[in-house]
């Protein structure tokens, strides 16, 4: 052994794949370390003998490093590359060293080494599974106020961040013939063999370069060479073929729907300085005709009292560190097994240098080729015995081995010591894309039997261990003809699942299941005692699986332990359920591009821009934005909007309309559709006419309104609500697709064909008459409620002689492209005869006025037009329409119904509130009798008083009657009366 | 009045785009959208000087027209000059429904090797040239706004999206565009 | 994110370009006016809400725009056939419905997965 | 029963925890029963305990196809108010949060109700109308419920993002403070221990197949994949699987079946103290007592039974939240799941009598069925036992479709959460 260079003491000399001279520095809790680029955390920190890496979720435990990949529950860190990139709960064996990286260990105080968290560890016997149900209910309000803070203080791992997120990430739609997950020795060769069909194939793996099991196990051989330079030389041959995509450092998350899958690749995390432009990771979102699952398995650890110390690692782990690596974990290892693999790590580790300082394996019978390669390199073999427990504080330093069924024990030193207890099938995604698993009573393993969806599985997911059958299955699996060889060194037996000898019995011994989570084997007997005999209750009760790795590691040995508690065999138990993500996928990658002003379009209207330099305030009405007020220097919103209703009244106001939804209904039965689908008559309807239309659905219920213009006979000039235009335009769809197909009429949106200048006011035909030729304006032959084709400023137009505001109104409907240059020039005239740009809380207010509804605000969905007080609106001709039978139901005729009335407060200058309820009787008990609320209230400064809309039941029927809407703090007596408060006659609209 | 309405377009002066995929505003173009019953259609591209395509997908380009098949009985009609859509239309003699959309819509130029990537970005569908050859044309998702795609060339799209919709459009687009370069 | 066959765009799209649209096959009355209350309640709310096979509309509103119906499968989501709209209730294949059988039997529903011993 | 406490707790840390009895039985089913629950989750086994307990009836069983607690108890986000518009669903829910405040105590199992406080979002003014309206019946009826300004809801929730300059920036929000989450699987569980130490039978594994009818329509049990169990009394609480069960009696109901999905990130320390829902970006957030935020996606848009939904909607969730919180960008998904919603027009729930007599159902919850657990177990035994409505229930009838008295919270621009 020769601490060979800065990179760290354990270093072995001619070891592992990365080049001594490139080297990158980062910190650990404080400390400067120097790496190798292409190291991890965890192979950095273990070059430097750093064993020591977090805490244990409830009992604060020691812990380190237990495994090389994504399984990891242990070594979990927060990561950084400068304040505002902070990542925490990072895996160290999964997250590259990049130049530079601050790296912290978690879950402890003040210090990793002293943590006061620790003492929950003395406190253990209290905390038994579930202990939690049990306890902490009194008093009633303790649990809240006292014990769930002091415990969710202690839970958690990570710190989450606390700025906003640098980084951007991006997303890609990605479709292929094959997707292989997984670029081992099986998915490398299925992918090969699939090449060459000419198929387009997208090979992914989650490690930064291909080989999978290539890159601990140095022993295989295939097509004559080392199997891991195999693996690359393939890859590079893969990456040159254009059908082909390989990605590496690339998930594959999830296994969805019909050959759905999400990928995450990550793009920059592992590089010290990254390009601007490239995204932190990138979204694929792949859809496959066929997937090839090859990824591989995982090994297990041994369930032992105190089997979770610093320096106890999976034997294929030592080997990734010492083979890919190069760094050793020790100078003395022991190795506790029950399956050959550990052989060969410590094989590898002894000739290495590294001292083993036994085997102690459960089998009596291990397999020969490793038992006689262990003699030949003269390493102890205890057949038959088991490691009962281990000591050291901070990490490993002996551990004790008793022979199976005997009481004598003897402490071996160590200073680290790996684990084995077999391998299990990656089954995640097979069984996500919710294909069926068997179980394999010979092997103790679960392997995929029936598929769901077109996939097939390769290799060790599928329990193929014998290299010549993977590399056949593969083959076949890829659809194409290809001759390949490989060859092991050793075929590997052995194996268990469920808690080792030493792992019980249950007092005070912690043989952890589920490292991350504390699980122990006694907490699953105990839960089984308690009644939970399903597997998904022991889960939920013990947390066994349910921490980050989601039970990669302890599954099975937990499945085991029940199994073997209830005394009923493991298919019988049942196995949880395997959830997506594979590993924890960051949000931000999911967001991808859906953020900031590309989360929800902002959708705006062609005079936005010249709104915005009026200095316009905004409000979001669905996805637009529209000009709320147009306040003026040193107004206030009151203000601003009691000088422009004043104004429009007094003189005229100009107001962006385009926002209304617009349809238009062509075709030769277009009269007769619009019959069917409003609950007015439309065929007696003129050219050149408007009318108001009230739509309902079946239920009867005020579904949009709006006014409707007929061009011609065969065309119509729809308009809707600003919220309603998408789904009024797919209602009207479904019933002219599905129930009126005989019909001859189209449907178009053409919302956005048309910029809308609404012009309002005594002044409007003045201020318009300029702009507009082709159409005489005068009362007689343009009056109110007419529709015209006409020109303005030379554009072809439609304009509209309609009132929002009961005063005149027209509403000039020209291309929107036009809409900035007409809206500048009508605005100029407008401005100099003293008419002001008024927004929509304006229009509201003047509508209010006139008693003119919102759908949406007076009404919400459960309101007849005969509630609303639009009762002349419903054909008492019609034999049919939308809505016709709904309308008659029990319950929508009844005495009594919630009707739209208008309210005036007793203190005119009192202005309710929007939402107030209405009682009879405000000293009454609570629960009280709510008559209803109030939809609309304003302050109007043309009646100099406020007004109000409500809701009231038998509203109509209690005219000039006082109730009472009871505020938080005082009451407020109103009078009901009719909702029309301005120009009842309705003289001025006619003007 | 003597004073004429100006035009101006939603995307006016904006540009972008990456070493590999070039993002322009298309030039303002005149558009009907069309709906015709199958025994009509014929009449209908007589009138248009282009013939309608019947396949699901297809677009067909003729005296500079472009029309593009959207559903079994409706068509996006492009004409890049001024041209007479709506008369044309008028004047075949047969039902239809055509509808001034010039202004609804505006057009995005996707251009360059990394075109389609840049699109896949946030679009769901499958822009292979063999699935998407040139010339393919449909009605989808890209973000979440629904635009018009049609294949102008191998590495050339013309994406026709509802103005108000045209800035988030040119954004993720933006963003695509960037993505594709790596 | 399922993958749906438009009848009219005669081609496999994601499901982001359509919209469900409820129980497919229920006729609106002819005589609405007239149904009593009781037939108007079934009209408008009861539902089958099969588990297996349904017949359920959809409309493409992102792509051709046009309703469609489809026969799928409630348990393991797979769609059997879609046809266009206006054609009456379609058979599915007979091939088609055993494959749609051993394929509900083949996943793993969570009564499945995650029931206790059977 | 043996009672939970901190002193049984101490006995049993002596004894390496081996005295604990298991908290319920799994008995062979008897031939017939009293009344028949079918459904084993926090509704079915509630129902069970307050006939039970209150009404006198013991000899019942819950049949459950599954594992109990395992439907939708177990697979929610676990959010608690009573904040609702309508006085029928103020009455429930009230009702229930009313048994949330003392159900640990009454069951001898730490519930951890939490009332750590329901946030709703308001983003417009749609939004502040429709929650003012909302606080103001809440406050006539005896309900707490209040209006926040933005920077008082970021008092609250620090972690909130209210600048004006946000897609859609907050305008306030409405706050129920007793409103809050409890641990899910324990309401199930405590529920089942009581009830079984009732003597109530809680059968599991045991899918009903068929409801029998006698003669005159009535119901007399159920078949089973355990045999037929006799029963003159059966309700029906199977959450998504109602329409099934019911049709086995011929009676339709006005559900769809619906997948929900929800996700939880990796464990956290302490960073979000209540939960915050909003419903113009569609989504809702806590963090529970392991440190993990819980996060509810919307429905899919389809009937299905397969209790897994789309990414999508997972990443239209997600698109919400981190524009809510933007420092949430780098914290990570760690496990997404799905449950069966039932799902009716008004969105709200159905209990009550149905046209087989001795059939009672209680249904319809849809995404938010666990608040009403304690209430809507207990008005549905009142309902069993009786056989007619408890007054607190008497709205949420089947016939109220015919009617078109609709209890309709989603129209309001409730949160239907």
């Amino acid at each position: 052994m020769s601490a060979s260079s800065n990179s760290g003491s354990f270093r072995i000399k001619g070891a592992g794949r990365h080049t001594p001279a490139r080297t990158a520095r980062f910190t650990f809790d404080g400390k400067s370390y120097t790496a190798l680029e292409g190291d991890t955390v965890a192979s950095a920190l273990l070059a430097h003998g750093v064993h020591l890496i977090g805490r244990s979720f409830k009992y604060h435990r020691p812990r380190g490093i237990l495994t090389a990949g994504p399984e990891e529950p242990n070594a979990l860190l927060d990561v950084s590359r400068d304040a505002a990139r902070r990542q925490p709960n990072v895996r160290a064996t999964v997250q590259e060293v990049f130049d530079g990286a601050k790296i912290a260990s978690q879950n402890r105080w003040p210090s990793l080494k002293y943590d006061i968290g620790a003492f929950n560890d003395a406190l253990s016997p209290f905390f038994a599974a579930g202990f939690y149900y049990k306890t902490f209910m009194w008093p009633r309000e303790a649990w809240h106020k006292i014990y769930e803070p002091i415990i969710r203080r202690a839970a958690g791992l990570g710190v989450a961040p606390t700025e906003d997120d640098p980084d951007h990430y991006a997303s890609r739609y990605l479709h292929c013939d094959v997707l292989i997950a997984g670029a081992g020795v099986a998915g490398l060769t299925a992918a090969l063999s699939a090449a060459v069909t000419g198929k387009k194939i997208v090979l992914v793996d989650e490690q930064p370069e291909v080989g999978g099991a290539l890159h601990y196990d140095a022993s295989t051989v295939i097509d004559g060479q080392n199997g891991y330079d195999w693996a690359q030389a393939t890859a590079a041959k893969l990456r040159a073929m254009p059908n082909v995509t390989v990605l590496t450092r690339t998930t594959v998350f999830g296994y969805y729907n019909h050959g759905f899958l999400g990928l995450v690749e990550r793009v920059t995390d592992h590089v010290a300085k990254p390009s601007k432009d490239a995204p932190r990771e990138r979204l694929w979102q792949v859809r496959t005709k066929k997937v090839i699952l090859a990824t591989g398995s995982i090994e297990r650890h041994m369930v032992f009292a105190n089997n979770d110390r610093p320096g106890i690692m999976l034997a294929s782990a030592a080997r990734s560190f010492l083979n890919h690596h190069g760094v050793a974990i020790g100078h003395n290892v022991g190795v506790y097994t029950a399956h050959d693999s550990a052989y060969e790590a410590a094989f590898d580790l002894k000739r290495a240098g590294v001292s083993i300082a036994a085997i102690v394996d459960t089998r009596d019978k291990p397999g020969e080729a490793v038992l006689a390669e262990a003699r030949t390199l003269g390493i102890d073999v205890l057949t038959g015995h088991a490691v009962v427990d281990t000591s050291g504080r901070h990490r490993i330093n002996s551990m004790t081995v008793a022979r199976s069924g005997n009481f004598d024990r003897r402490k071996i030193k160590v200073d680290a010591l790996i684990v084995s207890a077999g391998w299990t099938p990656s089954v995640h995604l097979f069984s996500q894309s919710r294909g069926k698993l068997k179980f394999d009573e010979a092997n103790q393993r679960f392997v995929p039997d029936v598929y769901a969806q077109n996939a097939v599985s390769v290799g060790a997911c599928n329990g193929t261990d014998d290299l010549a059958e993977l590399i056949d299955e593969a083959i076949m699996a890829g659809g194409g003809r290809l001759a390949l060889s490989g060859e092991n060194r050793f075929d590997w037996t052995g194996g268990m699942v469920g808690a080792g000898e030493g792992a019980g019995p249950d007092h005070a011994v912690k043989a952890f299941v589920d490292f991350q989570h504390d699980v122990t084997a006694k907490d699953i007997r105990l839960a089984v005692r308690e009644g939970m005999h399903s597997i998904e209750h022991i889960k939920r009760f013990t947390t066994n699986g349910m921490a980050s790795d989601q039970g990669k590691l302890s599954n099975m040995h937990g499945l085991a332990i029940a199994s073997e508690m209830l005394g009923r065999p493991i298919p019988q138990v049942g196995l949880t359920t395997f959830r997506a993500p594979y590993t924890p996928v960051t949000y931000g990658t999911l967001v991808a591009h859906s953020r900031g002003d590309l989360f929800d379009p902002a959708r705006k209207t062609p005079m936005h821009a010249l709104e915005e330099a009026e200095g316009a305030a905004f409000e979001d009405v669905g996805n637009w934005k529209r000009a709320w007020y147009f306040p003026r220097r040193g107004e206030d919103m009151a203000t601003a909007v009691n000088r422009e209703c004043k104004t429009v009244r007094d003189v005229a106001g100009v107001f962006d309309a385009s926002t209304l939804g617009k349809i238009e209904v062509v075709g030769p039965d277009a009269a007769q559709f619009l019959n069917l689908l409003y609950t007015n008559a439309w065929d007696t309807l003129k050219p050149g006419k408007c009318r108001y239309g009230i739509m309902t659905r079946e239920d009867g219920f005020i579904y949009d309104d709006g006014v409707v213009g007929r061009l011609a006979e065969d065309r119509f000039h729809v308009t809707t609500t600003t919220g309603g235009a998408p789904r009024v335009l797919n209602h009207m769809e479904d019933y002219l697709q599905t129930e009126f197909p005989h019909l001859k009429v189209w449907l178009t949106s053409t919302t956005e064909q048309w910029a809308v200048i609404a012009v309002q006011g005594p002044k409007a035909r003045e201020i318009i008459e300029p702009f507009v030729e082709g159409q005489d304006l005068s009362n007689e032959a343009f009056p109110h409620m007419s529709v015209a084709e006409c020109t303005v400023m030379g554009v072809p137009a439609r304009l509209f002689r309609v009132s929002f505001t009961g005063e005149v109104g027209y509403e000039i409907n020209v291309p929107a492209d036009f809409g900035a240059s007409v809206w500048k020039a009508v605005w100029e005239r407008a401005e100099g005869m003293g008419a002001c740009l008024y927004g929509t809380e304006t229009m509201h207010i003047l509508r209010a006025e006139k008693g003119y509804i919102i759908v949406g605000q007076d009404t919400d969905g459960t309101v007849t037009p005969d509630d609303a007080g639009y009762g002349w609106a419903v054909s008492k001709k019609k034999t049919d329409f939308v809505g016709i039978r709904g309308l008659k139901r029990p319950d929508l005729v009844r005495e009594g119904r919630k009707q739209l009335v208008g309210l005036l407060t007793k203190d005119p200058k009192e202005v309710l509130e929007e939402g107030g309820q209405i009682v009879v009787d405000p000293n009454q008990p609570k629960p009280m009798t709510m008559l209803g609320h109030v939809t609309s209230s304003y302050w109007s400064e043309h009646l100099g008083r406020s007004i109000a809309i409500a809701l009231v039941a038998g509203g109509r029927s209690r005219m000039g009657e006082t109730l009472h809407v009871p505020m938080a703090d005082k009451t407020i007596a109103v009078e009901v009366t009719d909702m029309v408060f301005v120009d009842k006659e309705g003289g001025r609209i006619n003007g | 009045m003597a004073e004429t309405a100006t035009r101006s377009l939603p995307l006016s002066g904006i540009h972008g785009g990456s070493a590999t995929v070039r993002l322009e505003p298309a030039a303002p173009a005149t558009r009907i959208a069309l709906r015709v019953a199958m025994e009509d259609v014929g009449t209908l591209s007589g009138a248009l000087g282009v013939d309608l395509p019947v396949r699901p997908k297809t677009s067909a380009f003729a005296n500079g027209r472009t029309a593009l098949w959207l559903g079994p009985d409706e068509w996006l009609v492009i004409d890049e000059g001024e041209s007479g859509l709506m008369t044309a239309a008028a004047n075949s003699g047969a039902t239809h429904s055509a509808a001034d959309v010039s202004h609804r819509n505006t057009a995005i130029l996707v251009s360059g090797p990394g075109a389609a990537d840049a699109i896949n970005a946030g679009c769901s569908q499958d822009l292979s040239l063999e699935a998407f050859p040139v010339g393919a044309c449909s009605r989808t998702l890209f973000g979440k706004a629904e635009i018009v795609l049609l294949r102008t060339a191998e590495d050339a799209f013309r994406v026709e999206v509802w103005r108000s919709f045209s800035d988030y459009a040119f954004g993720l687009l933006a963003e695509g565009a960037r993505d594709a370069a790596l | 994110m399922l993958l749906i066959h438009c009848p009219y765009c005669e081609e496999d799209r994601s499901e982001l370009e359509f919209r469900w649209a409820g129980e497919a096959h229920i006729a609106r009355p002819e005589n609405i006016a007239a149904i009593s209350d009781e037939e108007f309640a079934e009209f408008f709310f009861l539902r089958n809400n099969e588990k297996g096979l349904t017949y359920e509309r959809w409309r493409h509103i992102h792509g051709c725009g046009r309703f469609f119906n489809a026969a799928r499968d409630t348990v393991s989501d797979r769609f059997l056939l879609t046809y266009k709209a206006g054609l009456p209730k379609q058979p599915v294949p007979v091939a088609e419905k055993f494959a749609a059988i051993a394929e509900e039997k083949s996943v793993e529903t969570w009564e499945q997965t995650e029931g206790d011993a059977r | 029963m043996r009672k939970y406490s901190v002193f049984a707790i101490a006995r049993e840390a002596m004894r390496a925890h081996k005295g604990w009895e298991a908290q319920w039985t799994s008995p062979e089913p008897r031939s017939s029963y009293d009344v028949i629950i079918v459904g084993a989750g926090g509704h079915g086994l509630g129902a069970a305990y307050y006939l039970a307990k209150e009404h006198g009836i013991t000899n019942i069983a819950v049949i459950e196809k599954g594992w109990l607690g395992g439907g939708n108890t177990g697979r929610n986000t676990t959010i608690i108010r009573s904040n609702y518009l309508y006085e029928e669903s103020m009455d429930i829910y009230e009702h229930s949060l009313k048994l949330w405040e003392g159900l640990s105590q009454e069951l001898n199992y730490n519930t951890m109700y939490s009332p750590r406080g329901v946030m709703m979002l308001s983003h417009n003014i749609h939004d502040q109308q429709s929650f003012k309206r909302h606080i103001n019946a809440n406050r006539l009826y005896g309900i707490d419920n209040e209006w926040l300004t933005p920077e008082q809801a970021k008092a609250f929730v620090p972690v909130l993002d209210i600048s004006k300059t946000a897609r859609y920036a907050i305008n306030g929000a409405a706050l129920q403070r007793r409103g809050g989450t409890a641990r899910h699987d324990a309401v199930a569980w405590g529920y089942a221990r009581a009830a079984a130490d009732r003597g109530v039978h809680i059968i599991q594994n045991c899918e009903v197949t068929g409801i029998r009818r006698g003669p005159g329509g009535e119901v007399q049990g159920v078949e089973t994949s355990k045999g037929f169990i006799g029963a003159r009394k059966i309700g029906v609480s199977a959450a998504g699987h109602s329409s099934v069960v019911m049709e086995m009696a011929g009676v339709r109901v006005p559900l769809h079946s619906t997948p929900l999905q929800a996700l939880v990130s990796e464990p956290l320390k302490p960073i979000f103290p209540c939960v915050v829902m909003s419903n113009t970006v569609h989504a809702y957030i806590s963090q529970s007592d392991k440190g993990e935020l819980v996060i509810g996606a919307g429905t899919d848009q389809y009937n299905s039974y397969s209790q897994t939904g789309g990414l999508q909607i997972i990443t239209h969730t997600l698109d919400a939240i981190c524009e809510l919180f933007p420092m949430f960008r780098r914290v990570k998904m760690m496990r997404q799941w799905g449950g069966i919603t039932d799902n009716t027009p008004d969105r709200s729930p159905i209990q009550g009598v149905t046209p087989v007599p001795g059939l009672f159902v209680n249904c319809g919850w849809g995404t938010g069925g666990f608040k009403a657990t304690p209430g809507s177990a207990n008005l549905f035994a009142h309902l069993i036992a009786r056989g007619e409505p408890h007054k607190l229930a008497a709205g949420l009838t089947l016939d109220r479709f015919r009617t078109g008295r609709l209890i309709d919270e989603a129209a309001a621009a409730a949160v239907a959460h």
